[in-house]
């Protein structure tokens, strides 16, 4: 049972409405368990719900109605038994601190032990190619680079749960190639739990062991991804399976927003 | 440098050409004024005058920072502290100085602490209202961000908020040495024997502006050393991260 | 024996002060077995708030402002009187059509004193009582700073200012002001009774500990005044940090030497007592509504 | 509301105990205080004070924001400005508002004119350098997005600095109403022969602390009406779109 | 020659050092025609450039070397003679207006005369779906709606020219193929010349007339797309285009970046 990291239970998340307006229903009655050392990610349309729902999930978000529990324990009362990480949508670096300093900041509120900092920071600003960039201010810094250096930042704590918002997308190809090896790498040998939202079906379906599928606040579709590890990123079965997941993502979207008329 | 030159040349300019307009009464040129105050200084009573009003100067501006800043951090994070307080912060904003200065000459004596005291508890609504203000307008997804690194919250104040309200602090520090510097005139008027404004009074009183006026000029020369020394480099450390505004 | 230590308390440019000043430069204080410890104020309120507080044993004030204190409570007593009022003076430009207080009706006078002082306070009691008019109900009153009031008067701002000395005597001597009235004359003229202006008080706690220091005080004070009178080189040099010149400084020494009073008795605490009653009139409830015999004490007057 | 309540009465609470430690000639307890403004209002010559002291309070606000914000935002939008004008603001806030007055005085008459003069120059500086801060610390990433759409500068300052530095224009208002308040009474007592100011210095004078504090009261009372009355409802309406911060 | 929108010779851009270090040269000498009613697609590596280089061409970054004409006039002197529209690579909306004011205050600064606001507006909320919407604040939106806000907002004031950085990167597949159909047939209908930056070689390849891959600094392979037009998202020769844009794409990155030891 201590294997469940997350259990959620008829998670409900409403906005209130403008002006008196009725509340926007976000997310409709959801539920999920994630396991120890599951990677997951997420796909759905544009504004059908996903941050929201790794908002709650971090913690961020207390206000929802519905269970969720944490490594066996009730969310809303108190610390979680695990450290959880997340990577927002935006970067959200500080913008009065370097590259470094940000990871810094990062490490030294999560009391990593500073003995260890030279080493995580060593490795994943040259994971990400920034090497030459850790004296740089974030608005010294491409949309491409803040986004890595937040992923460094992510990963310099050491999370045991790494919640991803479209990590990659801003990404050139290349990068995005080289980081998924890697992230999948980190997450072989650290045994992470990873939920990953992406609005890139290949990238779903090389890294995952399921694809949710959401839109309209709801989970419509679950796509396990039965490719053996560890994966080529050019494995025709991958691409096999995105060509389902893209085709059920089109026809789950389409329902969800008939076209215009 | 030289637009600065520049312009300070202006302002002594245009001081003569206002002295020309009146008496030496009513407001003396820069000259004279410069006269008096050399004489006073060969004089040699000017460094303790001097000395009293910034030591009360710095002190109460530490002070009413100490008390300021906290408070007005305090009701810009936290909403009951906000409705708890605003109104305690209009009203010691509103009481004069001279009850403030009343009341702690009275209740700690006719002595330093009960001048910076009165000072501090003067100038400190101001400052509270300016970093309440600013608290209120941080960027809460930066809070957010360090919420999730565990980030305690001291450190979510001192190393994500406190940055953020730096140009308020700043400008508390900026126009709070005016405003203290403005009360300690009065408070040293009614308290103190000694003291810039002492001198000031003392000579406006007698009505001989040359005096007065010299005396202002040595604390306003006083005050741009404190911007051009101290503030100017400190802001520059502080916000050289900081692109500059092109319009 | 050792000299006992007084604190003094003086306002910075009032004509007492040339009478303190000899006591200390001429060595009066240490005939008397006293050490004057002298401190000057730029304002009333300074010098009131170190001696309610204590700063100074002895200080000097409107003799109204004493009474006050004593009536709210505080702890202050008058000893012995300085001024009488006789550098009070309605002062017009030299050009000027007006030639009495009677002339000032509806016109705007400025007075150094503000609202409260007991200048401004004589002013209007004369003026609502013998001239037929009351300037402070009109807002014909205007209170400025001593420094603004020539100004103001060349400027036309004001018709005639209330100045006292060492102001109002340079004013005279400068040639471009003259006098309509000096207040303390017109008094005595239309009242009958000497006018009291200022004096020094004690606190209690001081003139219970140290009543033989007071008493020595007041001795030592008095030969300072009789000094002043004699020796008229005492105003060259205190007017040469006014800016008279030797010319001129014969006026502010006749009007200064006519200034100190060296009466103090039972007869003129009464005098005081119409002038409070009279004050009141004017001024309205709140001002001096009784004037409190503690406020006063004539047992240190020299026998 | 509750807790604006509760804090109120803590207020009264406290001023009533401290009122306990001294005597009613140094510091009125509420009751007394209450009661003699009763009385003054009874009287009927409290209103003409209070509109005066508040037509002058307005006007110079008025007139400080309109030379401080001015001033203090092209400081912070171009260097050749803020270089030309720094030491500027510092002098000017250094410059007693007795000198400013005095000159006012003299220069434009003992009238109103030269009363709101007085007051907006004195508290000009203070609101120059907050809104000089302010601007300094803009997004300068919208600035250029209003650039690419054509936006003329006024536009860009009216419709993206102004809105980025609204917080420290309602700070400047809200301190700067308490400043000038306090300037108001200094200038009422040098040159003008009414207003709460006035009043206030008339019972210091007389030693009349129950007075002192009932005219201070109104001042107050008077100030939280404006706060909760005014201030508050635009700030409300100004910042409606910003999520509150919480930690 | 008036055909020719964007004449830029040997453009250089370097940012000063940090702390008196050598500068950071960006630009390295970029020369590229663009003519009236091109799609240019730009791919390149996270950092090589591509940004800075939209900078520059919006008339924001006046500070570089070389020469650029805009409608056959010098660049740097005075208003362009086109109107140029830009698409940052982050949103950047006004948070204090709601997503209809954002959009009113672009129309207002570019003087688009008030009698085609309704109909504008109208037609571009319903293309990105953010109808419903329109009187929320963007911090009460998704990132891939404040992405399509700022689409809104650009094509609102009709410019001549448009650039695009990442305009859909944030955005699911679903939405991001209507909008780049949609696009197309704006494109069509008014005339637009548009420079398209890009990390999607299918979508470079679906767009537009030729692809420019930058990489340290320069152009380094121009592809020519003779694909007929209307096209079709599907069409297999789009489809063998792309492949040889990834394979060209991995080389040039490749190059720039040789992989860690
Ligand atoms: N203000 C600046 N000061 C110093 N260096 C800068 C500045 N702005 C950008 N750079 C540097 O210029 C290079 C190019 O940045 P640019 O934003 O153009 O990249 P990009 O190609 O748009 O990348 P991405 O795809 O990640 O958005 C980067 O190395 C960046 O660090
Ligand atoms: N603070 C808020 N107030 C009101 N509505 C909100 C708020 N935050 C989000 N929403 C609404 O909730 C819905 C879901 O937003 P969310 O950010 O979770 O979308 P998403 O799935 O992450 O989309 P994207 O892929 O574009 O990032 C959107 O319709 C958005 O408008
Ligand atoms: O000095 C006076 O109180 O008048
Ligand atoms: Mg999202
Ligand atoms: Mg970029």
């Amino acid at each position: 049972m201590n294997d469940v990291v997350f259990s959620v239970r008829n998670l409900v998340k409403e906005f209130p409405g403008r002006d008196g307006a009725a509340p926007l229903r976000v997310l409709k009655g959801l539920d999920l368990v994630v396991r120890r050392n599951e990677f997951i990610c997420i796909l759905g349309p544009s504004g059908c719900g996903k941050s929201t729902f790794l908002n709650i999930l971090s913690g961020l978000d207390p206000r929802y109605s519905g269970e969720i529990d944490v490594g066996g324990r009730k969310f809303k009362a108190g610390k979680p038994p695990l450290r959880i990480g997340y990577l927002f949508q935006e970067p959200r670096l500080l913008p009065w601190l370097t590259a470094e300093q940000n990871v810094d900041f990062a490490m030294r509120s999560c009391r990593v032990p500073s003995s260890r900092w030279a080493e995580l920071k060593d490795r994943h600003f040259q994971l990400t190619r920034l090497d030459a960039f850790r004296g740089h201010y974030p608005h010294q810094m491409s949309g491409g680079m803040c986004q890595r250096l937040a992923l460094v930042r992510a990963l310099c704590v050491e999370p045991d749960v790494l919640l991803m918002d479209e990590p990659f997308s801003g990404l050139d190809e290349l990068t995005a190639r080289r980081l998924r090896v890697d992230l999948l790498d980190i997450w072989r040998d650290t045994g992470k739990t990873i939920i990953f939202v992406t609005h890139n079906s290949y990238e779903a379906s090389f890294l995952s062991d399921r694809i949710l599928m959401m839109s309209q606040g709801e989970v419509q579709q679950e796509i396990p991804i039965d490719v053996a590890r560890p994966r080529d990123y050019d494995d025709p079965g991958i691409f096999e399976i995105n060509r389902r997941v893209v085709k059920l993502f089109l026809e789950v979207a389409q329902a969800a927003a008939p076209a215009t008329p | 440098m030289m637009i600065r030159l520049v312009s300070i040349a202006a302002a002594i300019a245009l001081w003569w050409l206002l002295s020309l307009a009146f008496t030496a009464s009513v407001l003396p040129g820069p000259l004279l004024t410069l006269q008096t105050l050399v004489e006073n200084i060969a004089a040699g009573n000017v460094l303790v005058h001097l000395w009293m009003t910034l030591a009360r100067v710095t002190a109460g501006l530490a002070l009413a920072l100490l008390i300021g800043v906290p408070i007005g951090v305090l009701m810009g994070l936290y909403r009951q502290i906000e409705r708890a307080l605003d109104l305690w912060v209009m009203v010691g904003l509103t009481v004069p100085s001279l009850c403030y200065a009343l009341v702690c000459f009275i209740w700690l004596g006719l002595n330093e602490a009960a001048t910076i005291v009165a000072i501090g508890i003067t100038a400190a609504p101001s400052i509270a209202i300016n970093l309440w203000e600013g608290v209120k307008n941080i960027d809460t997804r930066l809070v957010a961000m360090a919420r999730v690194f565990e980030a305690d919250r001291w450190t979510v104040f001192r190393r994500v908020v406190l940055p953020q309200v730096l140009p308020y602090v700043m400008a508390s520090v900026r126009f709070g040495l005016g405003i203290i510097w403005k009360i300690a005139v009065l408070v040293e008027l009614i308290g103190r024997p000694n003291g810039v404004g002492f001198q000031l009074f003392y000579w406006y009183q007698l009505a001989d502006m040359p005096q007065v006026l010299a005396w202002t000029l040595l604390f306003t020369i006083v005050m741009l050393i404190i911007e051009l020394a101290i503030l100017k480099p400190i802001e520059h450390r502080l916000f050289s991260w900081r692109p500059r505004v092109e319009l | 024996a050792e000299p006992v230590t007084i604190r003094l308390g003086d306002l910075a440019q009032s004509v007492n002060g040339i009478a303190s000043g000899v006591m200390v430069s001429q060595g009066i204080d240490k005939k008397y077995g006293l050490k004057v410890e002298y401190s000057v104020y730029p304002t009333l309120d300074g010098l009131f708030t170190a001696i309610r507080g204590k700063q100074v044993d002895i200080g000097f004030g409107g003799w109204t402002a004493f009474a006050q204190f004593r009536s709210k409570g505080v702890p202050v007593t008058m000893l012995y009187p300085v001024g009488r009022g006789a550098s009070l003076d309605v002062l017009v430009t030299k050009d000027s059509p007006i030639r009495s207080l009677a002339d000032l009706k509806g016109k705007r006078i400025g007075s150094y004193a503000g609202a409260a002082g007991t200048a401004t306070v004589l002013l209007r009691v004369l003026t609502s009582k013998y001239f037929g008019y009351d300037p402070g109900t009109g807002g014909q009153l205007q209170y400025a700073g001593p420094g603004l009031l020539p100004s103001l008067l060349e400027k036309g701002e004001i018709s005639a200012a209330l100045l006292f000395d060492p102001l109002a005597a340079k004013a005279i001597a400068s040639g471009k002001f003259r006098s309509i009235g000096n207040l303390a004359d017109v008094y005595k003229d239309k009242v009958g009774e000497d006018f009291l202006w200022t004096g020094y008080a004690t606190n209690d706690d001081f003139m219970k500990a140290r009543p033989e220091a007071l008493a020595n005080f007041v001795r030592a004070w008095i030969e300072a005044v009789n000094y002043v009178k004699t020796h008229p080189e005492v105003f060259v040099a205190y007017g040469k940090q006014f800016g008279f010149d030797a010319d001129n400084v014969r006026i502010l020494q006749e009007r200064v030497n006519a200034d100190y009073v060296l009466t103090w008795n039972d007869e003129y605490i009464r005098y005081l007592g119409n002038f409070a009653r009279l004050s009141n009139e004017v001024m309205g409830a709140g001002f001096l509504d009784s004037v409190p015999p503690a406020a006063f004490t004539t047992r240190f007057v020299p026998k």
